[in-house]
């Protein structure tokens, strides 16, 4: 089967000759080639079937039943549905869900884009910025909560001291976690203090992607620093805000972790939010129909902003 | 996403091929540049080898041959062409690390005892310099012995002890710089200790042994390529 | 031997066929091209050869061993593609020496032929280094080394020259065909520039939407083209093609253009032209066959004067391109930079029909051949 | 103006300005706990602040030791998270291999499954997550908290983000030069991928080291709690100890800072896969 090239040295000498054909017909091999890309599935997919979506269409059935964990399950219908209008906690749970979003999610992302264009430039130290950046959002929640409760602490905390020192009077001082009225303020501070840096580096990807010569095409017409930033950057930076926007959404409605650690959803239900009425519902009165209802509304929150996303890149 | 697909298709400056060579430090310095993540790996692969001490010489003479690869710009498979030079060069390492071990610690204590002793009579400093050139020209004789084994590899044992005193005789010099630079990089992680707790285990033997070959390189080509040595090139061992 | 036959190979994806029912026989060390513009299936029928697409019907025989179902790796091939895909985490020589690893040459053959492919591609400064560091060029000498260390019978080149610029394509158009005299191969070749095929091709294989428009020599293929396609891919500036009336007048057939006659050639098969008298066909004069003066080796009963008008000039430095207008048709005129015309003259010249083509302009075939 | 004989403007002064603020507040809470960590209890509201305390308390780092089994919790947690960080990796890169690279029946379904549950928050789930598990008898063991956070989809759907980045050509170029799809996964995409695994071990190093809920559920035997379910009891437990809770927090930080720090320089790049489209 060889050749002799009189460039190339002969080739077989010494190494294994040509490989004996291996026929196999067309349908085998299909099968063959199915069955290697499944191969490659299934470590993962079985552990993910088993573990998460088993689970997400127990919770759907759930949802329909009364259940609390050891008697037998007895079919509900519309019951926990219908629960929901008159339970004045899941109004409350909600009502704070939408304010913690509304409120949060301009807010880091104004912030991320804000951060992430200052540390696009090339800046002495950025990637050391950068990082510093990062760590609160890989900071240990537990550790950097209790650091949060004791500099908010509305008696000795550093932040109310500075505050009185500034001559507010010691009654007009907030009371942060402990206060009805500054526990949401408390937790959205915090919430934005940890994960804006995570969407900082997601701009800065964006930012990355930005053809330099848009600017350099704008610069020849003129435009100044803002002007730069008014009419190349955010248009180029639409889809990343759109991502941003949604993730944060998204990460809002889901938000449980902080509010435990620094509110416990108090004081009263101040900051009680729907995920926290849900784990309550679930493993402190272990009514885990109600609880999966709950839930089976928190996903339709999402659903619906996940379709609008889908919607939005399909388009692009 | 664009970018990241710039990432594996961007094309490079290139590489010139009438570009003039570098020499000397700037050559050190490109080559550790382009190789210093395999020096990692050497330096692990230098480590575990070592583990049952016996090996230790056998290591250095294999870590030594890649590292000659490296200087030569040739083309490195860090864990076949590893193993195979540690089991070639074994034997031969292996009664060179005993000896030269022996000898050392000899030339060593000898200049202790005669350095404790010149302090007080002086007529003791004569022992005393000869014990410790002797010293010195072993250490260096050693290690030009284990430049030139991995370097010209079908030679004679009694040409290679031939040629590396001649090595050391003729250029001493460059590989007392490296061996300089040896101790400059464990003084290192002495000295910043906490800082430093992985200099050893990430390269500071790899680059050590890269950097007496870098330095041994030149002498070992000069006396290999003397008329009267390149003759004898092809004779078995 | 590594002749290669594709007999009514076909490629379909879903409802959608992009290769339709492809016979080519490629004898062994012929060195073919694939031309065609982009959409038109080259690729897809190269990548069928390669066994990186599966075959949808038909048959593959590379020698005389049906090769459909046979997996890529035991093929006998070596490709070159077009971003030449060299792994980005090896060196130079890693990459070369991958295939015959993976074959577990022993190691002193395998440093044999990467140094000696190394050698022919001048590329022995670049072995140790990694593929970042590397031009385009250079990446494309490596891909070539890659592919000839492994000794194929079969080399597939995916427009390989297409991501250099003009000079370095140039050049490296030269190489590839010396190497191809060296290496002894069968070189099976894609492109969508026709320059590349013309100047490197045994033959060539036009395509369009799928289809095997026409395989022959590039002499034949621009003397002869079968059809409109074939006519205006090859030879640049394009062939011009433009409405003519056939007339038969004293025996002798001629082509109306415009009201200007231009006598046929006898040479020309009368017997296909005949079924034309009278009808209207498309005409194809190549842009170098219009002359300021009749050129002394012409027969001067092959020509005839044609008359338009100048609309632009491109001096080119050897040759100019007049660009005219003639019955409100475009047309290009290859013309020696000592015929001065400016913008707006009308000017006659000599149109030489020795190599003039006539096509069908229903079928869009051509009558001739 | 004029620094060092280079001409520096105002924007410049500016923009350095505000960065070095933010980057001040963002990192004054670990200050000040870095800083109340040396502190007698006592002295940790003291005001004004005294950042570096004139006698630093070093006892702080040695009492937290013996007053909870803090080693304990540090190891049960880095058993965990390594076991969990290797399998998320393996399995990922291992499944979106085949998402981006292969082709076969029902991969867009499958897929569609992975992202659907990304979105999906974890407490839609976490209650029939849990009675499945207590109905395999993990409750209380490690296992469990393995199992739940080892085959995440978001693991999936960034290592196929990336190896979509990937020219197809290479796996082809392989093909052809004769490896089998498993060597092409581990001798071009793996090494190839080394931006996309350290963001993904990031990831997963992070969550499951920092994760609080999950243990929190599952694990109620103290030999088996995790270190930060271990902070979280230490602190109601010692509430006034402010010193010491100091010092374990630091303590719980270490190697989320270490892991964060080692494979940072990749992570932009990763992050920018997982996330923008297109």
């Amino acid at each position: 089967m060889s050749i002799t090239s009189p460039a190339m040295s002969d080739s077989p000498a010494g190494f294994a000759p040509k490989k004996k054909v291996r026929v196999v017909s067309k349908r085998r091999r299909r099968v063959e080639n199915a069955l290697i890309a499944y191969s490659f599935i299934a470590p993962n997919f079985l552990g993910f079937a088993v573990f998460t979506l088993g689970p997400i269409l127990f919770a759907f059935a759930l949802a329909f039943m009364h259940w609390d964990g050891s008697n037998p399950i007895t079919f509900a219908g519309l019951d926990n549905f219908w629960r929901l209008f008159e339970d004045k906690a899941f109004i409350d749970a909600l009502w704070n869900t939408i304010v913690f979003t509304v409120v949060s999610v301009p807010a880091t992302l104004a912030c991320a884009l804000g951060l992430a264009v200052l540390l696009n430039q090339k800046i002495f130290g950025r990637d050391f910025f950068r990082t510093a950046m990062f760590f609160p959002y890989v900071a240990s929640l537990v550790a950097v909560a209790v650091v949060w409760n004791m500099i908010f602490n509305p008696e000795m905390g550093p932040v109310n001291m500075i505050l009185y020192t500034l001559g507010i009077a010691p009654e007009n001082l907030p009371g942060w976690a402990a206060d009805r009225h500054w526990a949401m303020v408390t937790v959205i501070l915090f919430g934005i203090w940890k994960s804006m840096g995570y969407y900082m580096v997601i701009y800065l990807a964006g930012l990355q992607g930005i053809n330099s010569e848009l600017y350099e095409a704008a610069g020849l017409d003129g435009a100044n620093a803002w002007q730069k930033f008014r009419h190349v950057t955010l248009p180029q930076l639409a889809p990343t805000t759109f991502f941003v926007t949604v993730m944060l959404t998204i990460q809002s409605f889901k938000v449980f972790d902080q509010v435990y650690m620094i509110t416990q959803g108090g004081p009263g239900t101040s900051t009680l939010v729907l995920v926290y009425h849900i784990y309550n519902e679930a493993f402190i009165s272990w009514d885990l129909g109600y609880s999966s209802m709950i839930a089976l509304v928190l996903f339709f929150l999402v659903l619906a902003v996940t379709v609008v996303q889908f919607r939005r890149q399909r388009e692009d | 996403m664009q970018w990241l697909e710039a990432m594996w298709t961007k094309e490079g400056k290139g590489i010139d091929k009438d570009a003039p060579k570098r020499t000397g430090l700037a050559l050190f310095v490109q080559i550790f540049a382009r190789e210093w993540w395999e020096l990692v790996k050497l330096n692990l692969l230098f480590i575990l080898a070592s583990l049952p001490l016996i090996t230790l010489p056998a290591a250095c003479f294999a870590t030594a041959s890649i590292c000659r690869a490296m200087v030569e710009d040739r083309n490195v498979y860090l864990l076949r062409d590893f193993s195979e030079a540690f089991r070639r060069h074994a034997l031969v390492a292996t009664i060179w690390g005993i000896v030269t071990g022996a000898v050392l610690a000899l030339g060593i204590y000898a200049v202790a005892t005669y350095g404790a002793a010149a302090r007080e009579n002086l007529v003791y400093a004569a022992p005393l310099t000869v014990s410790l050139v002797a010293t010195v020209f072993a250490g260096l004789w050693a290690m030009h012995f284990m430049v030139l084994s991995v370097t010209a590899e079908a030679r004679r044992l009694r040409d290679l002890l031939r040629l590396s005193a001649l090595a050391t005789l003729w250029r001493p010099l460059p590989l007392l710089a490296s061996l300089a630079f040896v101790a400059a990089l464990w003084l290192a992680h002495i000295l910043f200790y906490p800082v430093s707790v992985f200099m050893p285990a990430t390269f500071n033997f790899s680059l050590g042994l890269f950097a007496v070959m870098f330095g041994a390189q030149r002498a070992a080509t000069l006396v290999l390529s003397r008329p009267a040595e390149a003759s004898g090139e092809k004779e078995p061992f | 031997m590594a002749s290669i036959s594709l007999k009514k190979l076909n490629k379909t994806f879903g409802a959608l066929t992009v290769v339709h029912d492809i016979d080519l026989e490629i004898a062994d060390k012929e060195f073919i091209i694939l031309v065609g513009p982009s959409g038109c299936g080259k690729s897809t029928t190269l990548r069928m050869i390669a066994g990186l697409e599966e075959i949808s019907g038909g048959e593959l025989l590379i020698g005389t061993d049906l090769m459909n179902d046979v997996p890529s790796k035991d093929r006998d091939i070596a490709m070159v593609f077009q971003n030449y895909a060299l792994y980005p985490h090896m060196t130079v020589y890693k990459n070369m020496a991958f295939g015959l690893e993976l074959r577990k040459a022993p190691r002193d053959v395998i440093d044999r032929k990467v140094q000696e492919a190394a050698k022919i591609l001048d590329i022995t400064h670049l072995l140790n280094r990694k593929p970042k560091a590397l031009s385009g060029g250079q990446r494309q000498r490596v891909a070539l080394g890659r592919a000839m260390v492994r000794n194929p019978e079969v080399f597939l080149l995916d427009e390989p020259l297409s991501n250099l610029d003009a000079k370095l394509r140039g050049t490296m158009r030269a190489e590839i065909t010396k190497l191809h005299k060296r290496l002894d191969a069968t070189f099976i070749y894609v492109t969508h520039d026709q320059v590349e095929a013309m100047t490197m091709a045994d033959r060539i294989v036009v395509m369009k939407d799928g289809h095997i428009q026409q395989v022959d020599t590039p002499q034949n293929l621009y003397d002869r083209p079968v059809n409109m396609f074939v006519a205006g891919f090859i030879g640049a500036p394009q062939m011009n093609l433009l409405p003519a009336t056939i007339r038969r007048e004293a025996g002798r057939f001629s082509a109306t253009v415009d009201g200007q006659v231009l006598p046929l050639p006898h040479a020309f098969d009368e017997a296909r032209i005949a079924p034309y008298e009278g009808r209207e066909v498309m005409l194809g004069i190549r842009p170098e066959n219009f002359h300021e003066l009749a050129p002394a080796d012409i027969d001067p009963q092959n020509t005839g004067p044609f008359a338009a008008v100048v609309e632009l000039t491109e001096p080119m430095g050897s040759e100019v391109h007049l660009n005219m207008l003639a019955g409100g048709r475009q047309l290009i005129a290859r013309v020696s930079p000592r015929f001065k015309s400016k913008i707006g003259d009308a000017v006659t010249l000599t149109a030489d029909m020795t190599n003039a083509q006539l096509f069908d302009p229903q079928t869009e075939r051509s009558i001739l051949y | 103006m004029r620094i060092a004989g280079k001409k520096i403007s105002a924007g410049t002064i500016a923009v350095y300005l505000t960065v070095i603020v933010v980057t001040i507040i963002m990192l004054l809470p670990f200050a000040w706990m870095l800083s109340a960590s040396l502190k007698l209890s006592r002295d940790v509201f003291a005001f004004p602040i005294e950042w570096i305390p004139s006698q630093p308390r070093w006892e702080n780092y040695l009492d937290i030791w013996t007053k909870i089994p803090l080693a304990l919790f540090i190891y049960n947690t880095s058993k965990l998270t390594i076991i969990v960080t290797v399998l998320q990796l393996l399995t990922s890169s291992f499944a979106a291999y085949a998402f981006a690279k292969l082709h076969f029946p029902y991969k867009n379904t499958l897929f569609l499954g992975y992202i659907a549950t990304i979105a999906m928050p974890w407490q839609v789930y976490m209650v029939p997550q849990f009675l499945l598990m207590r109905e395999f008898g993990l409750n209380n063991t490690h296992l469990a908290l393995i199992c739940l956070q080892a085959f995440t989809a978001f693991g999936v759907f960034l290592m196929r983000q990336f190896y979509m980045s990937i020219p197809t050509e290479l796996c082809e170029a392989a093909r052809i030069d004769g490896m089998n799809e498993y060597q092409i996964w581990a001798k071009i995409m793996l090494p190839l991928s080394k931006p996309a695994l350290s963001t993904l071990t990031i990831f997963t190093f992070v969550t499951t080291w920092n994760d609080f809920l999950g243990p929190m559920i599952y694990l109620t035997r103290t030999e088996l709690k995790t270190i930060q379910i271990g902070l979280r009891m230490f602190i109601s437990q010692y509430s006034a100890e402010y010193g010491l809770i100091m010092a374990a927090s630091v303590v719980a930080l270490i190697p989320v800072l270490i892991v964060f720090l080692a494979l940072q320089r990749f992570f932009v790049e990763g992050v920018a896969s997982s996330g923008i489209k297109g």
